[in-house]
């Protein structure tokens, strides 16, 4: 770890702040992606099945 | 004088979409000079946003629209602020299309003598939906575009509207309305959504 | 095309103003009550009072302007109004320009008009200055009218629509409310400062009736 | 190239291998640049001592919330001359990620600020001003595009208020300009110019690509998920209509 001079809290609470807030935004990313695949995929497969049912 | 049978509106292969629900799609209608078109429909199939469409207030998502002379339009609401009195409002559109139609006249024909002061808060709904079909008299256009228009209408009010718009058909203006009733006026032709 | 529909939505909205919600005395008694909350807040002391006055008047007529605006389209959208004036042919930004200056004569104007009394009562001398400072208000009102019309424009089928026309128009309001400031406050800068507030004004009376022109236009449809 | 663009299946095909590919650049352009401000450059006295090695975060998060901003302006434009719907999908995307970058650079300027200027809000930091005003209007953009009530009707309502604001921009930085000039300037920081010596402008500059390729990333994927989202609001209509 690097040494600071007497603002040591400051530059840590920044930089603490930043990884909090990107790592947060790409949480929120992903699992918002992988809801929205996890349906679509299921959705899909519902319709595919009703589509294919009647016929078969 | 030359009559012209020109389409006074030609619509084709219009569809409106909210949110990702089709409330209709392909629908076309052609609007000749002394035609009554009734659009028929259950609740929610679309008539108002059709209208509103023909009007130019909804913009269509898919297909053609052209309006060859001006209209008029009659919504479910009728467009009074609630400090117009029926004489004030006719007063004000006559105003803003620039029309010299005989205001008492119309109050008359329209059976609000009697309300002509009374501030549009207090006025019952039949007497709102007169005020709003005196602007019908106010200028003539060609196209009358009026959204149910018996709402909140009792048996004499519905009688004057019929013979407003049977002479209106007469004298060559078209209509186009939505309702759920058996018209009054003899009908051209009926779109069902 | 004929200015016809223009002085009709104009003459319309001016009596709906004045109908409605009392005309310049709800946000006379708006702009009064939250100026004389401050020194009842801060303390009375004469200096405090002097050099926060012009700032709070200019706060007062901003949140007026937007509790004013709140109803001035939702209206027209709930009565039917909007579609009749979307269907005159007129250009709609001039008839939204028109009932937005309308608005702005009922209770803009008012409001700076009456920003003398209120200075006298933060402890300003009276002069000629506090006459100069009512034209700055009024230029500076027409200005928070204007863009907060586009946030009312924007607003108008929501339901809580006065909290909305607020975070919108904020950051619209600040080159008015810095221009203005400076001034009044004098320093450096504040020759010019009267032209940059004139000029900020004129720009927002430009763009501000296209802005709500379109927003009216999907309000209708 | 634009109905290229424009083309979701397209996009979808073509970001499902560029956004990991920003992810991963943007991850070691930070991760460098960290390394680099923390560990490697040597503290600058006439900053304030250690304390500008904040800015390897704050003036990326600067740069970011500004071209944020104009990217949501573009987009809003593009949406609004073309009506490209990637284009609205975009604008909805960039709006909340703009407003986690733009807070990000007001909070580590606020930090900055305190053994600085010994105070948590300098009001006459015409630079930290405009970034606030910067916040509302992403703030305004999103709680609009949350109040109405069909995704046609948000992206038009969305695209004028953008475009509005866009316009604004400039006013509001100049007014905002003015404000400050009138007080002492704010000379402590320093972060742009060509005053900067190579030695922190290297390292700023890979921070700030790191950050714009994570931010591009995180966009894409934004993207894809209103894609499929608006996908599976249309197929669930389509059911519900049979």
């Amino acid at each position: 770890m690097p040494e600071f001079d007497k603002n040591a809290a400051y530059i840590w609470a920044c930089y603490l702040i930043g990884a909090i807030l990107i790592a947060g935004a790409c949480a929120q990313a992903w699992l918002a992606a992988r809801a929205a695949k996890k349906r679509l995929d299921a959705l899909v497969a519902n319709d595919n099945a009703r589509n294919s049912g009647p016929d078969a | 004088m030359t009559i012209s049978t020109a389409p006074l509106i030609h619509a084709t292969g219009l569809a409106i979409m909210r949110g990702e629900r089709v409330l209709f799609r392909g629908v076309g209608l052609t609007l000749s000079p002394s035609d009554a078109i009734v659009l028929r429909g259950a609740n929610g199939a679309g008539k108002t946003t059709l209208l509103r469409m023909l009007a130019g207030l909804t913009r269509p998502e898919a297909g053609e629209l052209a309006r060859a002379a001006p209209h008029h339009w009659i919504g479910h609401k009728e467009g009074i602020k609630p400090q117009e009195t029926p004489r004030s409002h006719l007063a004000l559109w006559a105003q803003a299309w620039g029309s010299t139609a005989d205001i008492p006249e119309i109050l008359e024909k329209m059976a609000l003598t009697r309300a002509a002061d009374v501030p549009g808060r207090y006025l019952s709904a039949g007497q709102r939906r007169r005020t709003a079909f005196g602007r019908l008299l106010l200028e003539h256009r060609p196209i009358w575009l009026l959204d149910e228009p018996y709402t909140a209408l009792d048996a004499g009010g519905r009688a004057m509207l019929d013979g407003f718009i049977s002479s209106h058909l007469v004298a060559n203006g078209a209509l186009i309305t939505s309702m759920h009733d058996a018209a009054g006026f003899p009908v051209t032709h009926e779109v069902t959504l | 095309m004929s200015a016809a529909p223009i002085l009709a939505a104009f003459r319309q909205a001016f009596a709906e103003a004045w109908a409605g919600g009392a005309g310049a005395l709800l946000p006379l008694g708006f702009l009064g009550g939250a100026a004389v909350l401050v020194p009842l807040g801060i303390g009375s002391d004469t200096q405090t009072l002097k050099a926060v006055g012009p700032g709070i008047i200019w706060v007062s007529l901003a949140l007026s302007s937007l509790v004013t605006l709140e109803r001035i389209f939702q209206a027209d959208v709930e009565d039917g109004t909007l579609d009749l004036w979307l269907q005159t042919g007129a250009p709609m930004a001039a008839l939204a320009a028109a009932k937005t200056l309308a608005h702005w004569l009922a209770a803009g104007l008012p409001l700076a008009l009456a920003s003398p009394l209120l200075a006298l009562m933060f402890q300003a001398q009276a002069s000629v200055e506090l006459l100069i400072h009512l034209g700055l208000y009024t230029l500076g009102g027409l200005a928070f009218f204007f863009w907060g019309g586009v946030g009312a424009a924007l607003s108008a089928t929501v339901r809580r629509g006065g909290l909305l026309i607020s975070i919108i128009a904020l950051p619209l309001y600040v080159p008015t409310a810095i221009f203005g400031a400076i001034a009044m406050t004098g320093g450096i800068g504040s020759d010019g400062a009267p032209l940059l507030l004139a000029a900020s004004t004129l720009f927002a009376c430009a763009v501000a009736p296209y802005a709500m022109a379109a927003a009216l236009r999907l309000a209708a449809d | 190239m634009w109905s290229y663009f424009a083309n979701p299946h397209k996009f979808l095909s073509l970001s499902a291998w560029l956004a990991p590919l920003f992810y991963g650049a943007g991850t070691l352009c930070i991760l460098w640049g960290l390394w680099q401000g923390l560990w490697i450059v040597p503290k600058d006295e006439y900053q304030g001592g250690d304390i500008m090695r904040v800015m390897f975060i704050h003036v990326p998060a600067a740069w970011l919330s500004m071209a944020s901003y104009s990217a949501l302006a573009v987009a809003s434009f593009v949406w609004f001359i073309w009506r490209h719907e990637l284009a609205d999908i975009a604008a909805k995307a960039i709006a909340p990620l703009g407003a986690v970058w733009t807070a990000l650079c007001l909070a580590t300027g606020s930090i900055w600020g305190k053994p600085t200027w010994g105070t948590w809000w300098q009001w006459d930091d015409a630079r930290m001003m405009s970034v606030l005003f910067l916040l509302f209007l992403f703030l305004g953009y999103m709680a609009l595009r949350a109040s109405m009530d069909s995704r046609q009707k948000a992206a038009r309502a969305g695209a004028i208020l953008a475009m509005v604001g866009a316009i604004n921009v400039p006013l509001i930085k100049f007014s905002v300009d003015l404000f400050t000039s009138l007080h002492q300037p704010a000379s402590v920081i320093t972060a742009d110019g060509p005053k900067m010596a190579a030695v922190y402008l290297t390292p700023l500059l890979v921070s700030g690509l790191g950050h714009a390729l994570l931010f591009g990333g995180l966009v894409m994927t934004h993207m894809r998920t209103e894609i499929r989202q608006r996908r599976i609001a249309r197929l669930t209509a389509s059911a519900l209509e049979g």
